[in-house]
């Protein structure tokens, strides 16, 4: 019964597109939302719904690969980063990134609209979806588009933490991409994880120096007055 | 290697010695030592050319491999030997003069600097000219630019010369950067670096000839690229500027010479175009001398008006050349030659006695100078003798050259296209204006510095240089009268016969009949007559003041009111009266000032607009990380736009 | 240095310099019967020169050698000037005598000095007189370029000696366009001689004056010297003129009859030159400084246009 | 064998650095290791055959131009930490950098020169990728180890331009992987791979990766308009370090560029890219030089001249013919060497003025004359004078782009004037100053020297010495080793 169930192709591809409904719904979550305790939930949602969707794919193609992947999505991008963020967070302590530079969160909601059109226009010149099934075709459109999105979150948001959410959001746009246009050897997926974590590591170490609010951090900078090669 | 090899190797050889010594060991005696190195090399390179003119066989040097697929060579024909043969001739009095002239520069270090640079700079313009190809040309042309750059900044303390520096150093590399341009479009179109025959039509050739003409010229002080002279002169050493206007002016011009009489084929609006380039620098050039009361700005723009007159003479030649005029071809191309060597000689002679006089009053300004030649008699006269020959009076050299030039033009009736005579004719106007307003400026510049009275304190307590210098002085004023007069057994030793007036004779009879004269009014009872000095008489006052004497601006004032089309002077006064009705006048001031026509209508706008470009696009890099995101946002935009449609 | 050459020389130059005063004084002669005076001797510049080289002569303490020099030189420039304006006969002169440029530059030789020796004494006179001198002589140079030039275009050489050869024989000039030349040469004759309407000679410390301003500080025999060369010039440029115009007459090689006659012609043909500039001097007012370059512009549209004339027809 | 070896002895050097104490011994093991590593390289240049696969695997391979890039890395990282160990002293003297953070960057700067070498080896082009957002995290963390506000402003800014444009590469990178999918069924990365089979690559999808994959090397190589990070990075990062973005990690991305467009070459492409490339070289040489022009900021004027290099390197890798690719390697070597003696003198000098504005720098000749020197020669070799590398190199560059188009040529050429200008003008303004008549009042206490540490001008001499020497002789091994290169990449 699990298993027929399990076997029915069509409904897996529809629940894959429903997938794909709530990864944008994340993405314009990302894109609006202020306070940065959410913001990080949405991101291991959006994470969530990478792993599921890896899951159903697995599903339908049945390489073990995908699974693999699935895994380690969920290990890396749903617990770990997002933990670390969260630590992070606390010790700074800021909880909200209100300032938008470029664009207010409606407009860029509207712009992401735009991309995604963009993203297909540009993809259909390419892969036209005899090639590479319909459904795949879609995830490739999303994945691409939600990178972009990413970077609009990066040049629209001030705070260091909301952009690395933004790079995150990027990284799995491209994730996605990957998934439905080509499969890496899974090595590669495996060193690409371990890369971002590393970036993140440091990325976020750094904000400390930027988004702190502590004084005596401040006051520590003042200190080496060094570095006043500015032009402006 | 056969003897005329050696010789060029051995200047070579001293000059790099001369250049590498006063790095080791800083002294006096080095500092010596190596001058007198050039000067030996000098000797030895007068020895070479003058073989190579005169046999005509050209030496063989080797090829030195210096980069994948291109070698370094030397070469040298009868055009480069006779642009030894000029190097050769500044050379030895610039080296004398320096001995003494760069123990006074400020500090130890400077003098050596100042020694090596020089070296390094007859060094770099001596391979120029003996560049066998395009690529050795253009590296040792760098060299040259930069030695002259630094030298140009020896005294980098004052402000405008500073400013002197970066405009002279945009201004080389601007003439480098065309100079690229056209010898990278030969290099396309004949696949080698080698200077060889370009047997090509005129139509393929215009780039390379633009860019050259553009190139050497700019180099080469033509107007409207001429504004890098009278900075760079004032600013730097008198013994470098006498280098510098005497030599390399003139390298540029054997590069561009070297280029056009490669060429088989040219078109006759080449040298319309060269001629009338020429034409217009002359003019101008001695023109805007008349304003300038620097001298060594003045004589920096009478090098502009000389240059200009080379081009004119190269682009008469060319005009003749095309029309099948052979004979006055050459007669017109010797006459640019040979008017380049005269420059080389008289100009350095008036820079190097320019620095005398600078160094002895402290400083340039002609309005301060004034009897100078009762103080310094010796350097007086030396000067005379370059303004004699600058002016063209027979029969010094300066007015060899001139002549060959005005019987060129002269026998032009021989032209078949009357427009091109029409040409001429203008041309040879201007020519004509040029040559007699030269002796203008020079009377002045000669009477407002040496004659009358002392303007000024510094004028009045100068004394008479030291030997060395003097001497540095009399080598190329004694090589002006001599080739002057010997103008014809010079040409005929090289080959050339134009049947010009011969200067030994017309000479002589000069002084003959002068002594005739003078020895006529001695010997007929009338030397008897008593003889008195007393004050010049000023109107009834007693005692001359030498704010009665003329000033320099004040002897240029006719020529400023008839050119005042060019001139455009402002002119600004002040008055104060002593009474309300303003009839009794009080005193007053006026102001003349000229507005620098290509700086204000040329050069400024370029750079204004530079600096604003460049200063919107530097504004882009705000140092805000959204916003280079933001580009970077963009950039994808735009393109993934351009893969989906132009893939 | 052949021996008619070396004839030539002697003769021709002795003659000049024996009549040069003559027309000096002939002209102001001229000048005062139109002006109803009686007027001086016609020797009078004889009496004057000989006058001048007894009297004393004055340095300014400020002047130097140039001063000194300057007199002997321009006498000489000028006497050599002469070898180059055959009038008494056509000698074949050797080593380019007689090349118009190198005379035109003789003529420079003597304007350099004289400003130079003008501005020596320092007095405001003198460096007025030379600053004018310089700028007038520099605007009508081109003139007299393109009139020479003009006359090498029609008799195809550069060279006095040759062209007269070629003019002597004809009784009517060569080429129409000569007779236009003459017309500019008589305008540079006016202008190098410092006559009315370019300088008063007459008049002496007025503000117009350009000549006599540079010459003011010398005196007694260098004052004789330098008159003489001026005489010498002014006969030199008329010979010119009346080679070109009048030629008819100048003896073409060596004889002693030939020597008489063209001396006797040139003698006539200068005298009625002389009395013409005369007539023209008192016929026009001096023009204000500033308003000369027009004037020269009218003898260089006339040199310009002969040669235009010549390129084109 | 080789990469092992480089693996293991990178390794081996981190525990080694990580357990030892004092400053001299962590610095000798780093330049042990830079040592190390030119010895290796060397050795792979002569007595191994390549080129070839390393062992079994299919991932690194090693043919000339990687060693070529490995062995001027390795050069780099040895002068840098020679010049480190005088200069990283200084910096923990003035408070600037913390002790304990000095092992730390050791570690890191020896994580990196691994990195750097280990990408320049590596044939499928995601391995590539991975070490070059590697490289960038590493040296982002060398940006950011002195504790200042700026330096980790630089370093964000750094992090986020250059890995956000390598994201848009990986994209590159699977649509190339489809693309090689489609033709040789199995889909495959490996640049050996891909080479061989170019001419069958589909020209539409190549031009869509290629793009891609150009965005985030770019990225890396500081092209227009993704240069913006490059400025701060290298003003702000202590000059050792600089050195070393300038002379090494720049060349990363080109040598990504390289690799990926000795593909494109093969196909239909070619033409297309050909001109994309030239259009982003000039654009860049364009914005970099109107950035130099009135720059007040030493090292900011140093760092855009690197930016105007890599545009003229992307020119030279544009023009596409053998010539041109012979002279742009050639330039390469040039230019990391040059701007690494710049940025060495220029870190002199912030000790000694204790910062790179123009109006600090004053009676440089009295006060630092080996510096001085360094700069005003290191100055004429960058504007390409001769008798410098860079001279050559540009001439036959544009000897070749000519052949192109002579307007490009012409425009390449006045941006240089300007370029030199530039430079003319900074070097002129600040040297030609003294405390006199700058206007420092007597009350301020004079500049004492700063006493220049031992090792710090070893290397600077060093490299003026040997670009001076490359550029009066072309030396033969350097003309066969290009020219195999060359023939390597499919050019011949």
């Amino acid at each position: 019964m699990i298993t027929s169930f399990l076997a029915d192709q069509a409904l897996l591809e529809d629940i894959v597109r429903i997938l794909f409904v709530f990864v944008l719904i994340t993405a314009a979550f990302i894109l609006s939302t202020r306070n940065i305790a959410s913001l990080l939930t949405v991101y291991a949602v959006q994470s969530f719904l990478l792993t599921l969707i890896a899951a159903s794919l697995y599903l339908i193609e049945g390489s073990e690969k995908l699974l693999a992947m699935a895994a380690l999505t969920l290990v890396s991008k749903v617990l770990l980063i997002p933990l670390f963020i969260n630590v992070i967070g606390e010790k700074i302590k800021i909880s909200r990134d209100l300032e938008f530079n470029y664009l207010e969160p409606t407009a860029s909601l509207l712009v992401s609209m735009g991309l995604i059109m963009l993203s297909y226009v540009f993809l259909s010149g390419f892969f036209d979806e005899y090639v590479l099934g319909k459904l795949f075709f879609v995830g490739a459109v999303i994945g691409l588009s939600l990178t972009l999105m990413g970077m609009l979150v990066i040049f629209s948001r001030k705070k260091v933490m909301t952009k690395v959410i933004g790079y995150l959001t990027m990284e799995n746009g491209v994730l996605l991409f990957g998934i439905f246009v080509a499969d890496l050897p899974f090595v590669i997926e495996i060193l690409i994880v371990i890369d971002l974590m590393i970036l993140v590591l440091l990325t976020t170490i750094l904000a400390i120096g930027l988004d702190s609010t502590k004084n005596e951090y401040h006051k520590r900078l003042q200190t080496l007055k060094i570095w006043s090669g500015r032009e402006e | 290697m056969s003897l005329l090899e050696a010789l060029v190797y051995g200047a070579i050889i001293a000059l790099i010695f001369g250049t590498i010594l006063p790095l080791l060991y800083r002294s006096k005696n080095t500092r010596k030592a190596s001058f007198s190195l050039s000067f030996f090399s000098s000797i030895l390179l007068l020895a070479f050319a003058g073989t190579v003119l005169y046999t005509g066989k050209e030496p063989t040097f080797p090829a030195f491999g210096f980069l994948p697929g291109l070698n370094f060579t030397m070469a040298a024909d009868r055009l480069s030997a006779g642009f030894i043969l000029l190097i050769a001739a500044v050379v030895p009095g610039v080296s004398i003069y320096s001995i003494e002239y760069v123990e006074h520069a400020k500090s130890e270090a400077r003098k050596d600097i100042q020694t090596v640079l020089t070296n390094l700079f007859i060094l770099a313009m001596l391979m120029v000219v003996l560049a066998g190809n395009m690529v050795g040309f253009l590296i040792f042309w760098e060299i040259m630019s930069l030695s002259s750059l630094m030298l140009v900044l020896h005294d980098y303390s004052s402000e405008e010369n500073k400013k002197a520096g970066i405009f002279y150093f945009i201004m080389t590399s601007l003439s480098t950067a065309f100079l690229f341009m056209g010898f990278i479009s030969l290099f396309r179109l004949t696949g080698s670096a080698e200077f060889g025959h370009l047997d090509y039509a005129a139509s393929i050739l215009t780039l390379p000839f633009l860019c050259l003409f553009i190139g050497f010229g700019i180099k080469a002080g033509l107007v409207p690229f001429h504004k890098w002279l009278p900075y760079a002169h004032p600013a730097a050493p008198s013994s470098v500027s006498a280098l510098m206007s005497g030599v390399m002016l003139k390298v540029a011009i054997y590069g561009f010479l070297r280029f056009l009489l490669s060429v088989s084929a040219p078109e006759i609006w080449w040298g319309v175009l060269i001629i009338i380039g020429g034409s217009l620098s002359a003019i101008l050039g001695v023109i805007y001398a008349f304003r300038e009361s620097d001298i060594k700005k003045l004589l920096a723009y009478s090098s502009i008006e000389n240059v200009g007159i080379i081009f004119t003479g190269i682009g008469l030649y060319l005009i003749f050349k095309l029309e099948g005029l052979e004979g006055l071809a050459m007669l017109s191309l010797v006459g640019a030659s040979f008017h380049a060597f005269n420059h080389a000689l008289f100009k350095s002679l008036l820079f190097l006695c320019a620095g005398s006089i600078v160094h002895a009053t402290g400083t340039r300004s002609i309005e301060a100078f004034g009897g100078l030649i009762k103080r310094m008699p010796r350097t007086a006269a030396l000067f005379l003798i370059g303004s004699v020959s600058i002016a063209g009076l027979p029969p010094a050299n300066g007015f060899v050259s001139e002549l060959m030039l005005f019987q060129a033009y002269f026998y032009s009736s021989a032209l078949q296209d009357p427009l091109l005579k029409v040409l001429l004719i203008i041309t040879l106007s201007v020519f004509a204006l040029t040559s007699a307003l030269v002796a203008a400026l020079f009377v002045k510049l000669f009477g407002i510095t040496f004659l009358a009275l002392p303007r000024t304190k510094c004028a009045k307590e100068a004394i008479e240089v030291p030997q060395p210098m003097l001497s540095g002085e009399a080598i190329p004023a004694a090589l002006c009268i001599l080739s002057g007069l010997f103008s014809n057994r010079i040409l005929a030793l090289f080959g050339f016969d134009f049947g010009i007036p011969d200067m030994l004779v017309i000479g002589l009879l000069l002084v003959g009949v002068c002594g005739f004269v003078w020895l006529g009014v001695r010997n007929t009872g009338f030397s008897k007559t008593p003889r008195r000095s007393k004050e010049t008489w000023g109107c009834g006052i007693l005692a001359q003041h030498p704010t009665m004497e003329y000033s320099s601006i004040g002897f240029s004032e006719p020529l400023i009111a008839i050119f005042k089309k060019i001139y455009r002077p402002e002119i600004s006064s002040t008055r104060t009266y002593s009474d309300t009705k303003e009839c009794i006048f009080k005193d007053g001031t006026t102001k003349i000032h000229f507005p620098k026509f290509f700086e204000k209508h040329l050069y400024l706008p370029v750079a204004h607009t530079v600096n604003v470009i460049s200063f919107q696009v530097s504004r882009m890099q705000n140092g805000k990380l959204g916003t280079y995101v933001f580009y970077v946002f963009i950039a994808v935009l735009t393109l993934m736009t351009f893969t989906r449609y132009f893939a | 240095m052949n021996a008619s050459f070396l004839l030539f020389t002697l003769l021709n130059t002795g003659f000049i310099l024996l009549v040069s005063p003559f027309f000096m004084s002939l002209i102001k002669k001229v000048k005062a019967y139109v002006q109803g005076r009686k007027g001086p001797k016609l020797l009078q510049s004889y009496f004057d020169l000989r006058k001048l080289m007894q009297k004393e002569v004055v340095y300014s303490p400020n002047s130097s050698i140039i001063m000194r020099i300057t007199p002997y030189l321009n006498l000489g420039a000028l006497l050599l000037a002469t070898l180059f304006v055959p009038v008494v006969f056509i000698p074949n002169a050797p080593a380019g005598i007689g090349n118009v440029i190198v005379f035109l530059y003789l003529l420079v030789i003597e304007r350099f000095f004289t400003s130079l020796s003008g501005l020596d004494s320092g007095s405001a006179f003198g460096g007025m007189g030379s600053s004018r001198l310089m700028s007038l002589s520099a605007v009508i140079e081109p003139t007299m370029i393109i009139a020479f030039a003009a006359l090498a275009y029609v008799l195809k050489t550069v060279n006095f000696h040759e062209m007269f050869a070629i003019t002597a024989g004809s009784t009517i000039p060569e080429s129409p366009t000569l007779s236009l030349i003459s017309i500019s040469l008589f305008i540079i004759i006016i202008v190098e001689t410092g006559r009315i309407p370019v300088d008063n000679p007459a008049t002496h410390l007025e503000l117009t004056m350009i000549n006599e301003a540079m010459i003011l500080e010398q005196s007694g025999k260098n004052l004789a010297l330098i008159e003489l060369a001026h005489a010498i010039k002014q006969t030199i440029l008329m010979a010119i003129l009346i080679n070109t115009l009048a030629p008819f007459g100048l003896a073409t090689e060596l004889t002693f009859t030939g020597i008489v006659i063209s001396c006797f012609y040139f003698l006539v043909k200068a005298s009625l030159l002389a009395g013409l500039i005369g007539l023209f001097e008192s016929s026009i007012a001096k023009m204000r400084l500033f308003r000369l370059p027009g004037f020269y512009m009218m003898a260089f549209f006339f040199s310009a246009l002969t040669i235009l004339m010549e390129v084109f027809i | 064998m080789i990469v092992l070896s480089y693996l293991a002895v990178g390794a081996i050097m981190l525990i080694l650095i990580a357990f030892s104490k004092s400053h001299r011994t962590i610095n000798a093991f780093t330049t042990l290791h830079t040592l190390v590593f030119l010895a290796i390289g060397l050795y792979a240049l002569l007595n191994t055959t390549v080129p070839a696969f390393e062992t079994g695997s299919e991932y690194f391979y090693v043919d000339h131009l990687s060693i070529y890039e490995g062995l001027i890395a390795a050069l780099l990282f040895f002068f840098a930490s020679v010049y480190a160990n005088g200069y990283v002293e200084s910096l923990i003297e003035a408070q600037e950098l913390h002790r304990n953070n000095l092992k730390i960057f050791y570690l890191i700067f020896s994580a990196l020169l691994t990195a750097a070498t280990l990408a320049f080896f590596s044939d499928n082009l995601t391995l590539f990728w991975i070490f070059a957002e590697l490289t960038t995290i590493f040296s982002a963390a060398l940006v950011a180890i002195l504790s200042a506000k700026e330096n980790i402003d630089a370093a964000i800014k750094y992090i986020f331009i250059a890995s956000g444009a390598m994201l848009f590469s990986f994209i590159g990178l699977t649509f190339l992987y489809t693309l090689s999918g489609e033709v040789l069924g199995s889909g495959s990365l490996n640049w050996t791979v891909l080479i061989e089979n170019a001419s069958l690559l589909s020209p539409k999808m190549m031009t869509a990766s290629f793009v891609f994959l150009f965005i985030g090397f770019a990225a890396k190589s500081g092209i227009f308009p993704f240069h913006t990070w490059l400025p701060d990075a290298h003003s702000k990062a202590p000059s050792a370090v600089s050195a070393i973005l300038s002379g090494v990690l720049l060349n990363i991305g080109m040598y990504g560029i390289l690799r990926m467009y000795s593909i494109v070459r093969q196909t239909q492409a070619e033409h297309l890219i050909s001109q994309f490339l030239m259009g982003f070289g000039l654009l860049t040489i364009a914005v970099a030089v109107l950035n130099m022009l009135w720059q007040n900021n030493l090292k900011m004027l140093i760092a855009f001249s690197s930016v105007e290099h890599m545009g003229v390197i992307l020119l030279g890798i544009g023009i596409g013919t053998p010539l041109s690719l012979f002279w742009t390697l050639y330039y390469v070597l040039a230019h990391s060497l040059t701007k690494a003696s710049l940025f060495f003198s220029a870190g002199i000098l912030h000790r000694q003025y204790e910062s790179n504005l123009i109006h600090d720098i004053r009676d440089i000749f009295s006060l630092q004359p080996v510096a001085g020197w360094g700069l005003i020669i290191g100055s004429f070799a960058i504007i390409g004078m001769p008798p410098f590398p860079i001279f050559s190199a540009k001439l036959f560059i544009l000897l070749e782009a000519f052949g192109f188009s002579k307007p490009l040529v012409f425009a390449v050429l006045l941006l240089l004037v300007i370029a030199s200008a530039a430079f003319a003008r900074f070097l002129i303004e600040a040297f030609t100053r003294s405390s006199k008549e700058a206007g420092i009042e007597d009350s301020e206490t004079p500049l004492l020297p700063y006493v220049v540490k031992r090792g710090m001008k070893f290397p600077l001499l060093s490299i003026i010495f040997i670009i001076l020497a490359l550029g009066v002789f072309f030396p033969e091994f350097l003309e066969t080793l290009l020219n195999k290169i060359v023939y390597e990449l499919g050019y011949l």
